[in-house]
């Protein structure tokens, strides 16, 4: 038990378990934030498994953690456009409820 | 943590603590004596004395009860200064009841031990009297008290707290002009 | 090789498992709750754990990074953006029903397994030639500046454009308020 | 993991707990000595406080957009340190003006949202006007 | 652009101006009054609760339980009580009882009393946790030792009793009722005269 | 479609400031709709310190209503005072010595600097810097003990009386009144350094709180925010009362008309009543400083009666309805907070909540005095 | 073993300079404040008032805690244990000597960045938690603060990175050597703005410890107490603590980053004493600014930091970069 | 402002509202310099009565204003148009209760806020089981609060006031204590 810190398997079991929350969570979640939160979720256990065949396996020891700093960049910068956009449509349409955005268009 | 509620009929006692035996709750008084933090609580003339005997002339943080707490939740003594009336007196209440134990309170000026100059038969307006509805523990007469008397009054509680007096007494002299 | 509990090992090995339960019990806080607020502190909690791991995978810089960007800056984010869009979420609660719970967790559970399942059965090479460095932060930088130098600048205009559309998206609303 | 990189974790790890029984110790025993219930005169001991009043409407508020904005440039900043900090720590390591011009550029992108947000009046607070109704 | 960097500058001068004169304050002496320590002495202006002043020739107090002081009273906190005694001029006072809580310290009353017989005291650091102890009764205050009775003027017990007398056999010459008592109680105010 | 039915435009929240509040200088309580950082509606709610002064005027009598003055605004009640003893004096044209006069101006004028401080102390601890508070504190208790001197008390003056004042001052007064004013003196340049040109201070007043001249004439503003809305009036010289009209001092008048003005002024009229004193401790004649013949039990003759004075947050001024007995029949009171507070739900609209507060303080509210 | 046992003698010792930290801090602030406005300061309680800290302590410890009704409980409870957690763990990495360090990290500058950016969350946390409108908006405004500051303490380290190529906060030190020409905040030949980034970084660390004037997370004026308006007793004591360690923290990176550290101004006698004399120095500072100026205001605030520290943190930035590539 | 306009008009619109029964045959407004000089027993038989509505010019020295008119309850309007017109500010509006006459009195006190001291006095009677008179809220905004206290003290009902609500006392209050007989 230990020593699980030292097998790649490990790594990658968290990671899919992260991603699968990341899923639960996104079909569950009645609401966009909500959902933001969970694809978080999905992008940090795809971080974590980039980091560990990173660090398992990759000749370059800097590649798995430069890719992931850029999706570090880049869920930043996602987070940033979608919270702007379900403010956005929050504004319009007073509620950030997937079910009633679904309604609006009937 | 809970907050029980007790019954409305308020005591001066301090509701007992989980924990407690005879010594520790004499260090534990003798600490609270010593850092009594009054709440923000101006309603009056009285008031402005609370303010002053807090500034550098009387300085109330010599004896560790400079800090003026806005939030009730954060206070141990309730310094009524001032006039109560109909319309605050609802406040005053819910401002007691929202201080944690221990608490005390403080009447300072004649308008919160009676209603002070303020009434008079077929008044409509003001309490007459903090202890009408709050368990004062010490009262500071005067219209308004000398900042001194406010220390006073702050000794006095910290003798009711811990049971003896550390500070001499004064007794007042007059100046003679010669 | 099992290091005795109160080696550093051992000791570490026991902090990784802390870790990979603070993970999961983050990413359960922010799955399962109905209040927003506490899927972001739920968030943060899951992150700190990430982090955690991050750092037992020799990338001390990475781990301390998460912790930067998404507990202090992410997550803050967010939690703003909830304030601004739903304070109260006694509406969510109705919304949660048995089935789209059920869904949502087989769903998960389907993804969470198969990728699991193709992990652990993988057959993953071990690297056939050397580490070319020790990827350290100086490493990283080199590397930044070198092969990467137009990811790098381009992640700044990534981020300038994000801000920019952020901005406007955010502010289109302000003034007819 | 290398013995100095586990050593790091330890110590990291023992001074959180140090943390934690900062944290907890202090509320442990407000636990067991304080007193266990409160005076009340109008059972209003745990409602809010809203300066002697009854509070008005809900407590979780909508509010500040500004707020918002503040932190969405403060993201794309911290992004940027995040790049900026490698960057910096093999500077001194790397020869040449080329690294110098990658900075300027990168800082030079990321200042243009700063340019951006102080014209389009993101640091401007200024007093509302409201149609008189 | 330049005003970018003179607002910077100007703004710096000014904090640090601010800074220079607390740090001198800080080098001064404070001028904070050690209260239970050290106390000031009361102008003899000051007004404390009001106090019934001894008249220093007769150690009594000079109210001539008038009244006024209560009539003019504002806040009503001033109940005199007083009773006649023979042989003594004027009313006597047995109670004088200030309700200091609701006063106010105007000095109506003080300014009321023809003979001066009261005045502010310098009371200035009263607290205390019961608040009937500011229900004071002066007279008593005035003699913590014991309320002395009032001086009789032999003279003018003669004449009230003869007054008395003559009242009595007013009195008596109507109907005739028995004249016992009023003897009994001059015999014994006599007796107090000559201890 | 339900939740999106019961859509509202405007993303405002109420939130309740004071009774209990530091900000609000005592009790008053402000209903404030807030729209994000923004005010909405701001609206005063008075009456938690209400404390029936008006009503006792029709109880009392004419001499018994004498303490009811030191409590109204009792940072300064010696202007309170003034304008009872004017207002009675006129009814009953009873003739005040001269030296009563003087006195009463030397009174008023220190008791105003007194104000003044204690205003601008608080005004400061308002905004966050607690040591100009402090200092003003200290200078003020030189003042109240050279009031104490005089009148016995500190705050809730009870000094004079119909007719003059309730008793004469001596060479120690005069004497130290004169001290303190060369010690005063130097204080406000050194005011003005730590706080004044303080660049974060200039930064929360400066702009902030307009109100035009207009609209104070519309609340019926006056005294400092009159004043730092560019209009030149102060009783003490449009409508003169006393012996001001015999003293030489300036009006101090801003025209910017934000809080920064309004604390100008009041910084100013300090430096002018310290003017003011002086001369009028160099004019002090000898005499009686009661008027004889005053009767005890007062019966001002039939009709209405009205007394203006400035007293330091404005005008002041009383009517009464004499029905010929030896109580009022009617007292009303115009206290000047009253009047300048009046204006804030409409100036504030749209301000920051912190431009509020600071507004707030500029107009220097009393609580007790709007309540009466 | 012997690391076992460094170890836990650091963890001791660290507690106990907290815990006295947090204790005096508190009394340094009162009986300055006292002597700045022309009082005492505390002083019946103890010789000099230095019993109450003490007392002031006990008190807090023996005080209820009411947990509001329309709290988030959980929340609640956990924010002031959640901001004093970074607050501790930071002492593990500040070099109070050469040798007197608990841990060498050579990550150690970027991590004080990172864990301390947990505590404005937690602020926020404990804001949300209360269930109170002042708090809400206090924790808002106090997160914004904290973050908006973040940018040029981050710049500004970056800065110094530069210059030493190393984040391991003794490294930093020692590449400062001894003499105070030689420190950080005069190295003129690093970049002219030296000084200015120092005062920067000054600012920037009174704005994240919620100092006046910044004190916008307890702006009483306005908001009551501020985002712990609904702590009482201990949970209030917390944050106050918090504050504390925090306002060492940051006086002590100022001072390893800018001056010097351990090293001594005149060439002799390097060691914590000049560290701790150092820090206290700006310690001091803070309790000086604290009473003298009145409170920004939001805005201007957070416009101070966008309009004036991040653009000059950026250009210093790249002065920086140029310098170092052409001398 | 203009003295003479102020109380020429002021004049004009007492005299328009003067009940038109009791036509008196040539001076239906009552001009004259108040106090002794009228004779006193007339002065006191007049004060005896209820006023009637007209302008007095007072003295100051004596009053402490110098006009003082009486108008109908529905002309305090018109009467703020014009003060308001000539750069006046209300100082205060008061209430007095007349209960012998069972009247209530309304006493709004104009100033001039500016250079010159002029002081004017308008009042109106209304009946007091009926106390109904316009606000003017909407030209002095002083107005609102000063009008809000008279009608929570006196029961003085201003039409059209935006905010007749409790203002000084509890909400819960249902008496009006300025009223002569008013007993708590
Ligand atoms: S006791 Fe006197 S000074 Fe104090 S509030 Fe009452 S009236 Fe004012
Ligand atoms: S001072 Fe005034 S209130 Fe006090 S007892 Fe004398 S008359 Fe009454
Ligand atoms: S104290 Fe003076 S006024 Fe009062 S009863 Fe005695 S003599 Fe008369």
């Amino acid at each position: 038990m230990l020593t699980l810190s030292t097998h790649l398997n490990t790594y990658l079991v968290i990671g899919a378990v992260l991603f699968g929350f990341g899923i639960f969570g996104l079909v569950r979640r009645p609401s966009l934030i909500g959902m933001l939160i969970s694809v978080e979720l999905v992008l940090s256990g795809a971080s974590v498994n980039f980091m560990a065949f990173n660090h398992f396996l990759a000749p370059d020891p800097t590649v798995g953690q430069i890719i992931t700093l850029f999706i570090m960049a880049i869920a930043a910068a996602e987070a940033a456009i979608a919270l702007s956009i379900v403010l956005a449509v929050y504004r319009n349409y007073k509620s950030i409820e997937t079910e009633d955005l679904v309604e609006l268009k009937g | 943590m809970g907050t029980e509620s007790i019954p409305t009929t308020v005591e001066s006692v301090i509701p007992p603590a989980l924990v407690q035996f005879h010594q520790l709750d004499k260090l534990r008084m003798l600490a609270r004596a010593n850092s009594l933090w009054p709440m923000t609580f101006g309603l009056a003339c009285c008031a402005i004395e609370m303010l002053s005997s807090g500034c550098a002339r009387f300085d109330l943080s010599r004896f560790g009860a400079e800090v003026f707490r806005p939030s009730p939740r954060q206070s141990d003594v309730m310094i009524v200064a001032g006039t109560i009336n109909k319309k605050m007196m609802p406040a005053v209440k819910i401002l007691y009841d929202q201080m944690p134990e221990p608490k005390w309170v403080i009447a300072m000026g004649n308008c919160a031990i009676s209603g002070g100059p303020f009434v008079y038969p077929g008044q409509y307006n003001v309490v007459e009297g903090a202890d009408t509805f709050l368990p004062v523990d010490v009262y500071i007469p005067g219209c308004p008290p000398r900042p001194e008397a406010l220390i006073e009054g702050l000794l006095e509680l910290e003798e009711k707290i811990t049971g003896n007096r550390r500070w001499p007494r004064v007794k007042p002299e007059t100046m003679v002009k010669g | 090789m099992n290091p005795s509990l109160f080696s550093p090992e051992g000791l570490a090995g026991v902090i990784f498992l802390i870790l990979i339960c603070v993970t999961m019990i983050g990413a359960i806080i922010a799955t399962c709750t109905t209040r927003l607020i506490r899927s972001v502190s739920g968030l943060a909690v899951c992150f700190v754990g990430v982090a955690g791991l991050y750092y037992f995978l020799n990338s001390p810089f990475v781990a301390m990074m998460e912790l930067l960007i998404y507990v202090g800056a992410v997550c803050v984010t967010i939690a703003f953006a909830i304030m601004l869009a739903e304070p109260d979420e006694a509406k969510q609660a109705r919304k949660i029903t048995g089935l789209s719970g059920g869904l949502a967790a087989i769903c998960g559970g389907f993804f969470a397994y198969a990728l699991a399942y193709a992990a652990v059965n993988g057959k993953w090479m071990t690297p056939a030639v050397k580490r070319v460095n020790d990827g350290s932060l100086k490493e990283i930088g080199l590397s930044l500046l070198t092969r990467y130098s137009m990811v790098f600048e381009l992640v700044s205009i990534v981020l300038l454009i994000a801000i920019v559309g952020a901005l406007v998206l955010a502010q289109s609303g302000r003034d007819k308020a | 993991m290398e013995q100095q990189a586990l050593l790091d974790l330890l110590y990291i790890a023992a001074f959180t707990l140090c943390g934690l029984a900062f944290g907890f110790g202090p509320l442990l025993i407000v636990y067991l000595f304080s007193p266990r219930g409160t005076r009340q005169l109008v059972n209003k001991t745990r409602i809010p406080i809203e300066c002697g009043m009854l509070t008005i409407g809900p407590a979780w508020i909508r509010y500040g957009i500004l707020y918002y904005l503040y932190a969405l440039m403060f993201l794309a900043f911290d992004v940027d340190v995040l790049f900026l900090f490698p960057v910096a720590a093999a500077y001194n390591d790397f020869p040449g003006y080329r690294g110098f011009v990658e900075i300027v550029l990168f800082v030079a992108i990321l200042s243009l949202a700063i340019v951006y947000a102080w014209n389009k009046g993101v640091f401007k607070w200024e007093r509302k006007v409201y149609q008189q109704q | 652009m330049s005003g970018y960097f003179t607002d910077i500058i100007t703004g710096l001068k000014s904090l640090a101006v601010g800074l220079q004169i607390t740090n001198k304050e800080f080098l001064t002496k404070p001028i904070t009054l050690q209260y239970p320590h050290e106390a000031v002495k009361m102008t003899p202006r000051y007004r404390g609760h009001i106090e019934l002043i001894k008249d220093p020739e007769t150690g009594m107090n000079k109210c001539i339980s008038c009244g006024m002081c209560e009539k003019g009273c504002p806040s009503g906190c001033i109940t005199v009580k007083s009773e006649k005694r023979p042989g003594v001029k004027g009313k006597v006072l047995t109670a004088y009882i200030l309700n200091f809580t609701t006063c106010s310290l105007c000095g109506q009353c003080v300014e009321n009393c023809k003979p001066g017989a009261i005045g502010f005291s310098n009371e200035y650091n009263l607290a205390s946790t019961r608040r009937e102890d500011y229900i004071f009764d002066l007279l008593r205050k005035l003699h913590p030792e014991g309320i002395p009775e009032p001086e009789v003027d032999p003279e003018l017990l003669k004449k009230e009793l003869e007054k008395q007398e003559a009242a009595k056999q007013a009195a008596a010459a109507k109907k005739e009722p028995a004249k016992k008592a009023p003897a009994a109680e001059g015999g014994e105010l006599k007796a107090e005269e000559k201890s | 479609m339900s939740s999106l039915a019961q859509s509202h435009l405007r993303e405002t929240f109420e939130l309740n400031i004071g009774p209990q509040h530091p900000a609000t200088h005592g009790v008053l309580r402000i209903k404030v709709v807030m729209d994000g950082e923004y005010i909405d509606r701001a609206e005063p709610i008075l009456g938690y310190i209400h404390r029936m002064h008006e009503k006792m005027g029709e109880n009392r009598t004419w001499n018994q209503f004498w303490p009811n003055m030191g409590r109204l605004d009792y940072l300064s009640a010696i202007a309170y005072n003034h304008c009872y003893a004017g207002l009675v004096e006129r009814a009953m044209e009873i003739v005040v010595p001269e030296r009563a006069e003087y006195i009463r101006v030397i009174t008023a004028e220190l008791n105003r600097i007194q104000s003044h401080l204690l205003g601008f102390g608080a005004y400061i601890m308002d905004l966050g810097g607690f040591t100009p508070l402090m200092y003003a504190m200290d200078e003020r208790e030189q003042i109240l003990d050279l009031l104490e001197s005089v009148t016995g008390s500190r705050l809730t003056y009870c000094y004079f009386r119909f007719g003059g004042v309730y008793n004469d001052i001596d060479d120690d007064f005069i004497t130290g009144t004169r001290a303190f004013i060369k010690r005063f003196r130097p204080q406000i340049p050194i005011y003005h350094k730590l706080v004044t040109g303080n660049v974060i201070l200039m930064d929360r007043l400066i702009g902030v709180g307009p109100v035009s001249a207009e609209m104070c004439r519309k609340y019926g503003a006056t005294g400092p925010v009159l004043r730092g809305s560019g209009v030149n009036y102060d009783i003490r010289r449009n409508e003169p009362y006393s012996v001001y009209p015999e003293l030489d001092f300036d009006i101090p008048v801003y025209k910017e008309c934000d809080s920064m003005a309004r604390y100008m002024v009041r910084m100013d009229e300090m430096v002018q009543s310290c003017r003011i004193i002086e001369q009028a401790l160099d004019k002090l004649p000898e005499g009686p400083v009661m008027a004889e013949k005053v009767p005890k039990a007062l019966k001002p003759p039939k009709g209405d009666f009205h007394f203006a004075v400035e007293a330091a947050r404005g005008t002041f001024s009383m009517r009464t309805v004499s029905d010929g007995t030896n109580t009022s029949y009617r007292m009303r009171l115009r206290s000047p907070t009253y009047s300048n507070v009046s204006l804030f739900e409409e100036a504030s609209r749209g301000m920051l909540l912190s431009d509020a507060l600071a507004f707030l303080g500029s107009l220097d509210p009393v609580i007790p005095e709007m309540d009466r | 073993m012997n690391e076992l046992i460094r170890l836990l003698s650091y963890m001791i010792g660290i507690a106990a300079f907290l815990g006295l930290n947090l204790a005096y801090l508190g009394w340094v602030e009162r009986k300055g404040a006292g002597h700045f406005q022309r009082r005492t300061g505390p002083k019946e309680v103890g010789p000099y008032g230095l019993l109450q800290p003490l007392a002031d302590g006990l008190k807090l410890m023996s005080k209820q805690l009411i947990i509001p009704a329309n709290a988030d409980k959980a929340l609640y409870m956990c924010a002031p244990i959640l901001i004093m957690v970074p607050a501790v763990l930071l002492f593990v990495a500040i070099p109070f000597g050469e040798h007197l360090v608990p841990r060498e990290f050579n990550f150690g500058l970027i991590m004080m960045f990172a864990f301390a950016s947990v505590g404005g969350l937690s602020i926020l946390i404990g804001g949300w938690g209360s269930g109170n409108k002042y708090s809400l908006i206090a924790g808002a405004r106090a997160v914004s603060q904290n973050v908006a500051y973040e940018i040029p303490m981050l710049l500004t380290a970056i800065n110094i990175v530069m210059i030493t190529g190393s984040m391991d906060l003794n490294e930093i030190i020692r590449q400062q050597g001894s003499y105070f020409w030689n420190w950080n905040i005069f190295r003129l030949d690093k970049s002219v703005l030296m000084p200015v980034s120092f005062l920067v970084f000054f600012i920037c660390s009174l704005a994240e410890t919620n100092r006046t004037p910044f004190d916008m997370g307890e702006c009483e004026g306005e908001l009551v107490a501020g985002y712990h308006t609904e702590y009482g007793g201990m949970g209030f004591g917390l944050f106050m603590m918090a504050e504390y360690a925090n306002l060492v923290i940051g006086c002590s990176l100022t001072t390893i980053l800018f001056l010097g550290g351990w090293q001594s101004p005149i060439g002799i006698w390097p060691g914590p004493h000049w560290f701790l004399l150092k820090m206290y120095f700006l310690v001091w500072c803070f309790v000086w600014i604290r009473w003298t100026y009145p409170r920004t205001t939001f805005w201007g605030l957070l416009n101070l930091s966008w309009k004036y520290l991040i653009p000059f943190s950026l250009v210093n930035l790249l002065l920086t970069a140029l310098f170092i590539k052409v001398f | 402002m203009d003295r003479a306009k102020i109380k020429r008009e002021l004049e004009n619109l007492a005299a328009a509202g003067l009940p038109a029964e009791p036509v008196q045959e040539k001076a239906p407004v009552e001009v004259q310099a108040e106090g002794e000089a009228g004779g006193k027993e007339k002065a006191k038989k007049a004060e005896e009565a209820p006023r009637k509505n007209g302008l007095i010019e007072t003295e100051y020295a004596k009053r402490g204003a110098h006009l003082d008119v009486q108008i109908n309850p529905d002309q305090v309007v018109r009467a703020a148009e014009i003060l308001d017109g000539e750069g006046m500010t209300l100082e205060m509006v008061t209430g007095v209760d007349w209960i012998k006459d069972g009247q209530l009195e309304v006493i709004y006190d104009y100033s001039h806020a500016g250079g010159q001291l002029f002081r004017v006095v308008v009042r109106a009677r209304v009946d007091r089981n009926k106390p109904d008179i316009p606000t003017v809220c909407h030209i002095y905004g002083g107005a609102n609060w000063h009008e809000r206290e008279t009608w929570e003290m006196l029961g003085i009902n201003f039409a059209g006031h935006p905010q007749l609500e409790h203002f000084l006392l509890p909400e819960d209050a249902d008496f009006y204590p300025l009223r002569k007989d008013f007993k708590p």
